[in-house]
């Protein structure tokens, strides 16, 4: 798991430069799009809830890059970039966390729960673990309907610690559905540390129970993450069996904008941010000779202006109307909200 | 018509949409090999197969939100929770992913299953047997409750609720399965939503629902002997509430008898007691009576758990009470 | 008398228990370490240590489970769920387990657990941390449930809830924590079971609990200047209901408006407006004013969620309403 | 965990005679408890749902033989002869069984929720699961009091597929609680056969996700389920941590008294009924020359006095009052049951 930086980084040589520039850009770009949403949340444009994953780029955009097409994603209430790797389009993100009409769930469902049925983006949901019970049923439509598609289901390490996750992987193996349970490890349920909570450290040894097939990868290399969940990804879809990847990573931020932050020390935050994914994966490119800082300064402007756009897209877009859109999807058809 | 029993009912309900949608499935625990715990899925997984009755593991929260996942992605779910007691393992999964999904994705999303469990007491099962909680779902926006009383209706709102797109969580009472009543030869649906007037009368509205409803009839035939002219409101659906339908029978009766199986208190007969108030004020000659189980943990003892169940001769009394002629 | 917040009355009435009683103990989701989501448990790690505050992990069915086996043992657990929406992962420890154990074992069983947990909405926190669903918990026998509006009955309340041998569902509102109110210097009990009459008025009853009492105060001000004046009764405990408070209340004013931030229908204004009618059927000069949350999932949305919470006005224009008088 | 049928018998000479003795004694009025009670109920002297254990002695009985006095014990619905195990007056139990005032419930709890806390008997529960948290719970209260007494949580294969179980092993192992799991493996949860419902086979290796220690053995040998129960209530004892036991099983007759039986062959049940734990058990004692025939039918008329002897005692019981008594014990106190 330790980081390869030796000349010869084979893992890295057997990626296409686009890809490898791809992943650059895709996690740099949440990456500075969650530092806006936080500078967005600290100017009242956001408010709620707000769950920052910066630190975790490597992990989600390792396993979401590795689905394909048609493949579905369940996340959680930390999902902003979970759903921007999937595809789904920052303007309209950032604009659901402005509460307009133009998010993705029309200002109704705000950070918790971005949602892209186009995408396959299945959505962020607020009930921890509560999300994964999800995931296994849309896998179970797949195979139902004899489709090629599989479900990544993402979820952190406190939600193993929940009974709907063990149900879920139950099921899953029981039925032999087609799930990545992938179990983004960032040490920290809240303030309450892994082993606090949980009997064992490793979250992958919870499949041995289900017999699922697992393993943990260096969350912070996202090329190992991505080479992982390719693996995990192929075999789910071919066996048509779930597999469990686990991803140890961190988190810099607090759990939300709300957090004592005396769970932990600034040491140990500085450690992790030593492994950055990001500055790592740009060593390693530029070690490899397969990117330079020209490249790298290119992403940055690209996506500053897509971040931008996004914030502008977001700013331009109105809000619901109380008066008039408040009882909008209450129901499907003409069903009376109230009778009173 | 026919006369079949509640339980053959639904097995036909179940049987003629599966057999008219194929993305229509059922999942539950022992719904397959054996036939469901109350025989109501018998024959399905001969006749369908695995594949579209499914077993489950004892595991209501997961299979419940698997089921609800596998409504977001399309098929039509229908759930069976062997009892409604269990069904608190799945709270979470009914109100906080079932109910909430197409308002919180803004429209995005549409969750078309339908969550099956039989409730009610009388067969000596104990507290934790023998519950009638379906006031807790119909407090939740994003549901639909509906609680049929007799076959007809058991089949036409079950194959109403399979074929509607929201959420629906349909109640059964486990004291129905063997009562029978005439059901329609050809295809119908019964509407979700719409109250039924089960008898008509004159004298005195007596709204219920699910079991409760054939004590009120046999109720209404005690009064009759009296020249009482008893009107039984069967609510049917309790999310939404067809207060148009309460409303008239009241407005016509001036009398209200609010009565059902499980706990009043913050229960069914609270919120149509209260609405009955609300659109009948100046029609009621004098208050309602409302009348339901006693307020305690169902004892097993057979005498005192029928003494927890409303009788016969509370709905009498409590009609002539509300009527001010005394028992 | 000094003026604390509603948080720190929490904490005060959690500290001297666990410091008058070694059986009293804490557990919950980041309740140590952390302080409490809410920092209500602020401090009380770094005094009493692991052993009596323990923080749990994301288990609520398991934790509330193994405080009601704790408690059945005869230690007096105070359990915190984060928020109420959470605690539909618990229902059937608190339901199946907790309100049956005591009846259904023939009174050999007891079983003195509090069980703590805010609702409520206001926050854009959105549709699956924004509910108010104390009714469901009111509705169940074995259980008593309460829920303080100002920092005296918190602190007054939550020490009685610890003292009694009942499982006690102690319902707090996330916009509560920061309120302040006088709180007596001496240790007091405040009684489960009693409302409390927040404001004496002679005309119209506005009867409400939890963070609305706030809303109805400031709506008893606002009428205050055009003449009127309503009597705030502050229910403060939900089961039992206190009914005689409430009658006297409207016996005296023949108007009544009930009030709550949650879901009307099926809700704590549906018993409530139920039994007035019952209690006060001839003393009523018109049909009280029902006034409650939008029926729908919370939206995030700032200015949607502000229009499904009651707000000063419609409370104002109820309370006009059932006076006769045209806002 | 094949029958040791070997002369010398080494796992039962390490018991004394009397030890055994007991054992068949208390295997042997289960047995007889649970037939009469099987009668009784077809002569509608017991109402509502019926669940014997016939077949299973082995394993409950060679399981809570186990315990120390102050030991706690929780069962199931299946829980007659786990009461009278632990010793519950088997009198106490028909009393209940009939619904009558001197039941161990006062007649209110009946089959499924026999309870007596003197004999620290924690109760049956109807909820698959249910008890295991609770429990988990009794566990923490003795390490809080530092009592040396240890829980015993008794449950069936299927509710191992349930998140109460799996949120009950992280806590016990989490916050090292004196517990010991005993999973009695009857092979079927109602009439669904373990791999229909289960992820894997064994129950005893869902412990592994949770680092605790687990066995399964046969829990038709009641010597074999004796000696691991001890080892894991030693253990558990002296290194306050859970330990997990498995007893593989079997129940003759059906999950409850309706149960159609069309999900196993005729064929199953005599080949299990072959290994019989009392047949087995009084065989080796034979062959051990241990205990005679005469011994044997001592027992077989001591344990039907008992049983009369309970029915006989049930029958002259009362029946609680519903004009005076309904509300009994709805709370502690004079808190009012309804308003209305
Ligand atoms: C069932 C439930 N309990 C508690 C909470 C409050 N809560 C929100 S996030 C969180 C921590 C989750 O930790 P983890 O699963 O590791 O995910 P992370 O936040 O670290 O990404 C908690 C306790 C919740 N949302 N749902
Ligand atoms: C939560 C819950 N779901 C379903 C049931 C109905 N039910 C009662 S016993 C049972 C089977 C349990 O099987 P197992 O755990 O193996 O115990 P066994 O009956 O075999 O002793 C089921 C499904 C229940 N009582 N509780
Ligand atoms: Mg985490
Ligand atoms: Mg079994």
């Amino acid at each position: 798991m330790a980081l390869q930086t030796k000349s010869a980084d084979s893992a890295l040589q057997q990626h296409s430069r686009d890809e490898l520039l791809a992943l650059h850009r895709t996690m740099l770009l949440n990456r500075r799009f969650e530092e806006k949403v936080g500078e967005m949340y600290t100017r009242s444009k956001i408010g709620g809830f707000l769950h920052l994953n910066i630190g975790e780029e490597g992990a989600f955009v390792g396993a979401i890059r590795a689905l394909q097409p048609g493949d579905y994603v369940f996340s959680t209430y930390r999902e902003h970039g979970h759903a921007i790797t999937q595809g789904v389009e920052p303007r309209r993100v950032m604009a659901e966390l402005f509460g307009r009409v133009d998010g993705t769930s029309k200002g109704r469902g705000g950070s918790m729960h971005l949602f892209d049925a186009q995408k396959r983006f299945m959505g962020g949901y607020a009930i921890v673990a509560g999300s994964i019970a999800l995931a296994v049923g849309v896998s179970l439509a797949c195979v139902y309907r004899g489709t090629d598609e599989i479900v990544m289901s993402l979820f952190g390490d406190g939600a193993t610690n929940n009974g709907t996750f063990h149900e879920s992987m139950n099921l899953a193996k029981v039925w032999n559905l087609p799930v990545v349970f992938v179990c983004v490890n960032n040490q920290y349920g809240m303030g309450t540390a892994v082993d606090r909570a949980s009997a064992v450290s490793e979250m992958y040894r919870k499949a041995a129970g289900y017999d699922i097939p697992a393993e943990r990868v260096d969350g912070m290399d996202v090329i190992a993450t991505l080479d992982a969940a390719r693996k995990a990804a192929d075999f789910v879809r071919q066996e048509k069996t779930p597999y469990f990847l686990e991803a140890l990573t961190y988190r810099y931020r607090g759990h939300s904008m709300a957090d004592p932050q005396n769970y932990r020390t600034k040491e140990e935050i500085e450690e992790w941010r030593h492994r950055d994914a990001i500055e790592s994966f740009r060593k390693r490119l530029r070690d490899a000779a397969l990117a330079s800082e020209q490249d790298f300064a290119e992403h940055e402007a690209e996506v500053e202006r897509v971040v931008q756009e996004a914030v502008d897209f977001a700013d331009a877009s109105r809000e619901p109307d109380p008066a008039t859109e408040l009882l909008d999807n209450a129901y499907v058809g003409d069903i009376p909200v109230s009778w009173r | 018509m026919a006369a079949i029993t509640y339980r053959d009912a639904l097995n036909q309900a179940l049987r003629e949409e599966m057999q008219r949608d194929e993305s229509v499935f059922l999942m539950g625990e022992d719904i397959g090999v054996w036939g469901g715990s109350f025989v109501v899925t018998q024959g399905l997984y001969k006749e369908f197969g695995e594949r579209r009755v499914r077993d489950t593991p004892i595991s209501e929260d997961g299979f419940v939100g698997a089921g609800i996942g596998a409504a977001l992605a399309g098929l039509r779910p229908v759930v069976e929770i062997m009892t409604i007691n269990f069904s608190l393992l799945a709270t979470d999964q009914i109100v906080n992913s079932a109910a909430k999904m197409r308002y919180m994705f803004g429209g995005n999303a549409k969750v078309p299953i339908v969550i099956r469990m039989p409730g009610g007491g009388g067969h000596q099962l104990g507290a934790q047997h023998s519950q009638s909680l379906e006031v807790w779902y119909a407090n939740i926006p994003g549901l639909i409750v509906v609680a049929p009383a007799v076959p007809a209706d058991a089949k036409g709102l079950l194959k109403a609720a399979i074929r509607d797109d929201n959420p629906v969580i349909f109640i059964e009472n486990e004291g129905l399965y063997t009562t029978k009543g005439d059901v329609p030869e050809e295809e119908y649906l019964t509407p979700l939503g719409k109250a039924d007037v089960k008898r008509v009368g004159r004298d005195v509205s007596i709204v219920t629902h699910s079991r409760m409803v054939l004590l009120a009839l046999q109720a209404a035939d005690e009064l009759a002997k009296e020249g009482i002219e008893a009107e039984v409101v069967d609510l049917r659906s309790l999310r939404p509430l067809d207060v148009a339908t309460i409303s008239a029978s009241v407005h016509k009766t001036n009398h209200a008898v609010v009565l059902e199986e499980g706990w009043g208190s913050y229960g069914i007969t609270a919120e149509v007691a209260a609405t009955i108030y609300e659109v009948a004020f100046d029609y009621l000659d004098a208050p309602l009576v409302r009348i339901s189980g006693v307020e305690v943990p169902m004892p097993y003892n057979l005498k005192m758990e029928k003494a927890c169940i409303p009788n016969l001769e509370q709905v009498v009394t409590g009609a002539k009470k509300t009527l001010g002629k005394a028992a």
